[in-house]
């Protein structure tokens, strides 16, 4: 019994929400603000290829931070008992249901230069650090809250690799790291680029955190769409423009990532 | 033989959870032979192999190889591979890889030469061809090749084998029994096999080790455990038997089903009870009133090579096999002659240890 | 010794997932309004909170719409899910890589582009244009949930269903529908989560008679986040983390309670 | 609390609407209403009560966001609080209704000092609502000397201790005033002049912020900072070290005025909602709540004498007339202005010159490895197959 | 029997993407019969199977239950059901709940019945104790009581059942299939079971029904399927055989390995050329100037019940079962009376049929 109409009014509204929609952004970056056919925008885009370019950084640096933080701590999980897993599970969850600007406003108290972390350091004699307002605390910010999108998909794919597999590396002369790198990290790639997905795109496109921490001087591309469409200039078009640019580079970055494996299954690896 | 011995489990002991799981296991084995460890379900065959392997270390107890102590050494610096109970293979490598694997982790063997090995396993297995299948498209049959084959190319001193044909199908299994026993005389290495299918254990092995709940029963070449089983159980799960109450009268007089006959068993206590064990293809099946019993046929089953006649005689019944037809009722005689009636002494009865703990 | 290191590692990490949150609640109980600096306790931020119908209308209206949008997409990529599965390959493969769009398509330019489709379409913007668009951000989390329960279960069971009496209806209600909850449940989680905390895209599709919290508090940032709002934070927090203790405690009961039962029938 | 005593002058003008079920959609800065406690009314909920016309209340955090959402058309709102450059804006667009001042009596309340002004004239479209200068706000503890001029934010001695306005027409108008320029100029030269002051003061600055101003300026975080006057009151009451200045150049004066756009549905019933903000016990608890200063001077009278008094909130009327008042700018100069704020807050310079190189040699060693690769699975795929 | 046609496939066919799977099947199956389809891996078994399940409907043909044909009659309106291959439990059920599963279905029995129906099956399939049991935590054996269980619960008038204990070991295989076929004798039912290995078809059906590629081979009683095999094919399928080139000079004389002998088989044409299948239990051995072959012995392993011996007789080799042991390399001498000797005319060669198509 294959139904497979049951798809249809998902198709419908993919159709109406996701793929129209974008079509919309496409022809406003190729029109100016009469609506005559243009590609100005996309000259105009060009202008602001340094501040594409801090953000990309920016963004791949917070990448391979969470990679790098979240990597062990999924592994680690994975080999909890059943329950403890549900227990890690959902404590990494949790602040995700507190409000980001919040969370993020929070940063602030703690990071200031009379914030708390600087306080507990001056009991110790030490600092106070400057840690506020600079680029290192936009990727702060970033990592802060997309960390949990790195680890779930990791932890996902993790726990579905075999015990067994690993003991089968050992019996043919791997030591724990090459067991490491030559089982573990081949074998949980797919959830590796599911995280990297999940974490580079936000952080590319972010814009709240990058004014809230970076003190406002670190601008990112989501900054620059964000003042298109609610800033002084007013300029959808450009905005569309620009967003249609980030589009591509998120494409043109996942292409270069998802090559590790050719296409894999991307399905499920978000749980 | 036994200056020979590559192996030596020492008065083995592991615990799991607080439940005793080999009991002292002693052991030999000896290089260039096949030992089967044979067992049902739970008895510890899987837990002696990865002692062997590295994988656990015992509570109690030595392994050597070579005479060298081995406890603590990782399962990486073993010269010992293990063909692993589902396989276990990388399915993020292609046939050719999972073979190719543990040369390229331990060897700097060039480039060509690791090709030429993975190659002669490939043929070795019959498995040409299928160098960039992924394993997961392979049979249950094919993938049982790869795990024999990335195991083999290293060539380790021992191979270890846990249940290998458990998953494959009747036909399959009967032929990569032979194909597992030509590779093991071909490539002269150790073999160490664990299965709970009794003929295949015969068919295969060298030696077999029967084990029942972390305890070793007997050790010995398949003719001696089928022929001369040390108890009941061994009997019983070596081949399909006819397990019966007896008393020990006296040296070669043992008394069974209401009859004393000859025997070939000696050195039993007087008036020992004792398990006597008949095999069905044993009886010999006469007119009625011309056997030692006389029984009643009940069942009868057409087996191929032969029929399985269930009999009874008072309240007992029998498992006689036979190549000849008898309508169900009939009367008949069954006869046994001494050579085939194995007298054993009675195991301890089931959980005695257990209840000793408790009490 | 390596336990050690990988429990204070595990401390580590959520120390840094927490630390903001702490101090948010700490806050909380500020007398002043300041956000940095502790003048003393005092509950009246709760009390402020309780007449505040800006922020309670904004919670229950976060609340409504995370609520009806998850469940709406829950179903919606469920069936989805489903339909999808069944198709072949090439298909499927398009149809995920298009569903797969959302996930990568930075939320501002998902909100931009829904506001000018609603433009265009002509819908007032309200509590309606705000359910649309979170289900359509939605559905992705929900269809990449489900689809690999999809994927492991046996499909004998649903024949197996039949084969019982089951119309296949009841084999869907009955057999697929349990064995893919797990993957059903994530999905609604995650739907529900997200849309709790969306700022980008609602900012963009809300209206005039209804704002989400997110945007509440984005709007305070000329004068400042009232700690009103830290107060009801703290409260959802304290709220969702005893749930949680709570559903956990539960199943450990039952799983023990289950294990006694069955003692007693063997 | 005590159910708050109001006594409208005409309840019958209040009553018309009773009964028809009627609704108006409120959008307001956030935190930008009295909604109750502290001695406080609920302004919504006393005017749902006293007319039966429910009050859809939502909330904006930048006058570009509420032209953005008006100009989007998605929402049909009643009443709205742009300041005075977006009125002019507006305006200009057709984007405003004109006011009926007969159902608006209370209008009569407004300081006349506010009916002739520059984005408005003649409020035909705009009753102001607030008003306030921008003023620098200081901490008299670290900066002893007096402060007369836009120049302190300037000063090299005060690094890192200086914050800046993040929305660009504040900054830029600050750059121009300092220059000694009109803050609505439209010449490229000038904003040229004010872009590259504004670049001078970024190593200077901690950090380009809005309501981070209130916790950092309280919590000795900075020492410096131009913000809007009745928000610095509310910051001295919590940090006693700090103290205004106003620069001898002149300042903003800005006005947040009630509007209704045009395409409302209900004008009769906004400008109600609009003549009730300007009841006089209305607008002084309002006017209590937010700590601007009211234009209405009804409201006025019923404030504290100490606030009354308070040359923060009232400036004299020297500085008044020194301040000058934003209007809309041309388009093409809004344009301009979004470009050279980004190449301001862009140009922190060394991270960007050297994050270049890293960012493409990485991508280019993702590139070539997973070509490699790709190319060795071909190579093998060919030596196997041979 | 036949006026007792419970089932009747008439001129079933199948296509899956273009490809024939089953080739006119016809098939009556009677009331209260045992019958087992037998073949090879891929031969159309489960197909046929799920025709009569209702779980696929034929390109061609027609299936009768009792006299009203079925076709597209849907699998939950039939009175039938199935054991399934890899059991097709509900995991999130547990025992109980499986098993009570149909009867919450279809009827409105009273809570009450249905618990005493369920305690009853419980009781037929000895898992009394295992109610509250996770499907997930039982063995294998275990699980296939279960399925078995919760198809029988629904008092289906025929039971399927698709290679139940493929998946059990053989110990646990020999148990179940006694088991099996006492269930089926108490319930007095259909049994429709589906095996590729030979010996459990032999065990325990009525008839056994021999397919391979989507064509039924033969038809009949274990006996007669055993003793009589139509083909080579069936032949050595049906138990391990010896099939060798032959001539068929003239009525009871055939040629092969180069001796011409004495045989029972008569009505081929002159000179066919034919497979002469001979069992290796059929053997006798003898010094080797006595037999009616001359041979040495290749190798011998110990099988249990007998020894198997590999000899080799110039080119050939033979299978031999034996109860004696002989060395490697021994010369033995082989005979085999007239009555063993077995006479099939050759199979068409493979692919024929297909040659056929595509031209
Ligand atoms: N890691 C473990 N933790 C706890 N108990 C274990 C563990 N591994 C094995 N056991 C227990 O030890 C006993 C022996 O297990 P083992 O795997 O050696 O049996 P086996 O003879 O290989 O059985 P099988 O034929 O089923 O594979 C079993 O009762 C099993 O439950
Ligand atoms: N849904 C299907 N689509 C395409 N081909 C199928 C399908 N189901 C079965 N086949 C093909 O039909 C043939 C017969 O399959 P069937 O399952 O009946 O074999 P079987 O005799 O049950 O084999 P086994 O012993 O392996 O279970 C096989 O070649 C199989 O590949
Ligand atoms: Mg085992
Ligand atoms: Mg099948």
């Amino acid at each position: 019994m294959k139904v497979k109409a049951t798809a249809s009014p998902y198709l419908l509204w993919m159709a109406l929400f996701i793929i129209i929609p974008l079509g919309l952004v496409a022809y406003f970056s190729v029109t100016d603000r009469l609506g005559n056919f243009s590609l100005e925008n996309y000259r105009a885009s060009l202008a602001y290829s340094p501040v594409i370019f801090n953000s990309i950084w920016l963004a791949i640096i917070a990448t391979v931070i969470c990679l790098i933080l979240a990597y062990p701590l999924a592994y680690n999980f994975s080999r909890k008992s059943a329950n403890h897993q549900r227990t890690l599970i959902l404590l990494i969850m949790l602040p995700m249901w507190m409000n980001f600007l919040l969370r993020t406003y929070a940063w602030m108290t703690l990071l200031e230069n009379n914030g708390l972390i600087n306080r507990f350091f001056g009991l110790f004699g030490l600092g106070p650090f400057e840690m506020i307002n600079t680029s290192g605390a936009v990727v702060l910010g970033m990592v802060y809250n997309y960390l949990p999108f790195m680890i779930l998909p990791l932890y996902s794919v993790m726990t579905k690799i075999d015990h067994s597999l690993i003991e089968a590396a050992q019996d043919l002369g791997c030591n724990s790291i090459q067991v490491l790198k030559n089982v573990i990290i081949p074998l949980s790639m797919p959830g590796v680029t599911t995280g990297v997905t999940m974490v580079f795109v936000p952080a590319v496109s972010t814009f709240v955190i990058s004014r809230m921490l970076g003190g406002g001087s670190n601008m990112l591309i989501g900054d620059l769409i964000e003042m298109q469409f609610l800033g002084n200039a007013y300029n959808p078009n450009l905005g569309s423009a620009l967003s249609m640019v980030l589009m591509v580079i998120i494409l043109i970055c996942m292409a270069l990532t998802n090559m590790f494996e050719g296409v894999e299954e991307k399905e499920g690896m978000l749980l | 033989m036994h200056k020979n011995t590559l192996i030596s489990l020492k008065n083995i002991s592991v615990e799991f959870d607080g439940e005793k799981i080999l009991n002292g296991i002693n052991l030999d084995i000896n290089d260039k032979e096949f030992v089967t460890l044979l067992g049902p379900s739970g008895c510890g065959k899987t837990t002696t192999l990865r002692i062997i392997g590295g994988f656990i270390d015992p509570d109690q107890g030595d392994v050597f190889f070579d005479g060298v102590r081995l406890n603590g050494v990782p399962p990486y610096k073993r010269h010992i591979n293990t063909v692993f109970q589902r396989y276990a293979l990388f399915p993020h490598l292609n046939v050719y890889e999972n073979i190719e694997f543990g040369l390229k982790i331990n060897k700097k063997l060039p480039e060509s030469e690791r090709k030429a090995l993975v190659k002669e396993m490939l043929a070795l297995v019959n498995l040409k061809g299928f160098e960039l299948r992924k394993v997961t498209q392979l049979s249950g049959g094919q993938q049982q090749r790869v795990a024999i084959a990335r195991a083999l190319v290293n060539h380790p001193r021992v191979l270890l084998l846990d249940e290998p044909l458990g998953a494959l199908d009747l036909k399959l299994r009967k032929e990569m029994q032979i194909e597992l026993k030509r590779i093991q005389q071909r490539l002269n290495i150790t073999f160490i096999y664990v299965t709970h299918d009794q003929e295949e254990a015969l068919t295969m092995s060298d030696r077999v080790i029967v084990m029942k709940d972390g305890n070793i029963l007997q050790i010995g070449s398949p003719t001696d455990i089928y022929n001369e089983p040390v108890n009941a159980f061994v009997a019983d799960f070596i081949g399909e038997s006819n397990i019966l109450d007896g008393i020990m009268h006296e040296d070669y007089l043992v008394e069974f089903a209401g009859k004393k006959l000859e025997c070939v068993d000696f050195g039993f206590a007087k008036k020992e009870a004792v398990d006597v064990v008949i095999r069905p293809e044993d009886w010999k099946i006469s007119a009625s009133e011309q056997g030692q019993f006389s029984a009643i046929v009940d069942s009868i089953i057409f087996k191929g090579v032969h029929w399985e006649i269930i009999a009874k005689h008072d309240d007992l019944s029998f498992m006689i096999h036979t190549t000849q037809k008898y309508e169900v009722g009939t009367s008949i005689g069954m006869s046994v002659v001494p050579e085939d009636i194995h007298i054993m002494h009675k195991m301890p009865p089931e959980g005695d240890s257990k209840q000793e703990e408790e009490a | 010794m390596s336990k050690w290191l990988s429990r204070s590692y595990i401390g580590l990490v959520l120390t840094f997932l927490y630390a903001p949150i702490f101090v948010l609640i700490l806050y909380s109980f500020n007398q002043s309004k300041s956000r940095g600096h502790w003048t003393g306790f005092s509950l009246r931020w709760y009390e402020k909170l309780f007449h505040n119908d800006a922020i309670l209308n904004a919670f229950m209206t976060t609340l409504l719409v995370a609520v009806i949008a998850s469940v709406i997409a829950t179903v919606l990529g469920t069936a989805a899910a489903i339909g999808i599965h069944n198709m072949r390959k090439r298909s499927r493969t398009a149809i995920m890589n298009i569903t797969y769009l959302p996930v990568i398509n930075p939320e501002i330019v998902m909100g931009v582009s829904l506001m000018l489709l609603f433009v265009l379409m002509g819908i007032k913007f309200g509590l309606i244009t705000l359910i649309l668009a979170h289900i359509t951000f939605n559905l992705p989390y929900v269809i990449l949930s489900v689809m690999p329960k999809l994927r492991q279960m046996d499909h004998y069971l649903f024949e197996a269903a039949m084969d019982l009496g089951c119309t296949p209806l009841q084999a869907f209600m009955k057999v697929t529908l349990p064995e893919i909850m797990p993957g059903i449940v994530t999905g609604f989680l995650m739907a529900f989560t997200f849309s709790l905390d969306d700022f980008n895209i609602s900012y963009f599709v809300s209206g005039d008679k209804f704002q989400t919290l997110p945007i509440l508090i984005y709007s305070m940032t000329r004068k400042r986040v009232s700690p009103e709002i830290n107060a009801l934070s703290a409260i959802i927090f304290i709220v969702v983390l005893l749930v949680l203790i709570l559903v956990n405690i539960n199943d450990v009961r039952r799983e023990k309670e289950l294990r006694k039962k069955e003692d007693a029938l063997r | 609390t005590p159910a708050y005593a109001f006594e409208p002058k005409d309840q019958n003008y209040y009553e018309r609407f009773q009964g028809k079920g009627i609704s108006i959609s409120v959008y307001n800065w956030g935190e930008y209403i009295c909604n109750g406690g502290d001695g406080l009314m609920n302004v919504n909920e006393e005017f749902t009560k006293l007319t039966d016309i429910k009050v859809n209340y939502t909330n904006y955090a930048t006058n570009e966001e509420l032209y953005a959402k008006m100009k989007s058309g998605g929402s049909n709102y009643d009443v709205i609080f742009p300041s005075d450059y977006m009125i002019a804006r507006m305006m200009k667009e057709n984007m405003l209704a004109p006011l009926n001042h007969e159902n608006i009596p209370n209008a009569s309340y407004i300081n006349p000092l506010f009916h002739d002004n520059s984005y408005d004239p003649g409020n035909v479209y705009s009753i102001p609502y607030t008003w306030g200068t921008v003023v620098i706000i200081y901490n008299k503890n670290k900066i002893k000397e007096p402060i007369e001029s836009w120049q302190v934010l300037w000063d090299e001695r005060y690094k890192n201790e200086i914050l800046m306005f993040s929305n660009s027409r504040d900054a830029f108008g600050i750059a121009l005033k300092a220059l000694g320029y009109s803050l609505n100029s439209e010449d490229p030269k000038e904003l040229r002049e004010a872009t590259d002051l504004l670049k001078e003061q970024k190593p200077f600055v901690q950090s380009y912020v809005m309501d981070q101003i209130f916790d950092k300026m309280e919590a000795n975080e900075a020492m410096i900072a131009p913000y809007y006057a009745g928000d610095a009151i509310s910051m001295m009451e919590s940090n006693e070290d700090l103290a205004v200045a106003f620069p001898k150049e002149g300042t903003n004066l800005f006005v947040d005025a009630v509007c209704i756009p045009a395409n409302s549905d209900n004008q009769e019933a906004a400008e109600m909602y609009i003549n009730f903000l300007n009841e006089p016990k209305v607008a002084a608890d309002n006017i209590e709540y937010i700590g601007y200063s009211s234009p209405n001077l009804a409201a006025f009278d019923l404030l504290d004498e100490e606030i009354q008094n308070n040359e923060i909130i009232y400036p004299s009327m020297e500085i008044l007339e020194q301040s000058e008042q934003f209007i809309n700018l041309s388009d093409e100069t809004n344009l301009r202005m979004d470009q050279l704020w980004t190449e301001v807050l862009a140009s922190k310079g060394s991270f960007l010159s050297w994050g270049f190189a890293p960012v493409v040699t990485i991508l280019a060693l993702f590139a070539t490895k997973n070509w490699m690769k790709y190319n060795r699975r071909k190579k093998r795929k060919r030596m196997v197959d041979e």
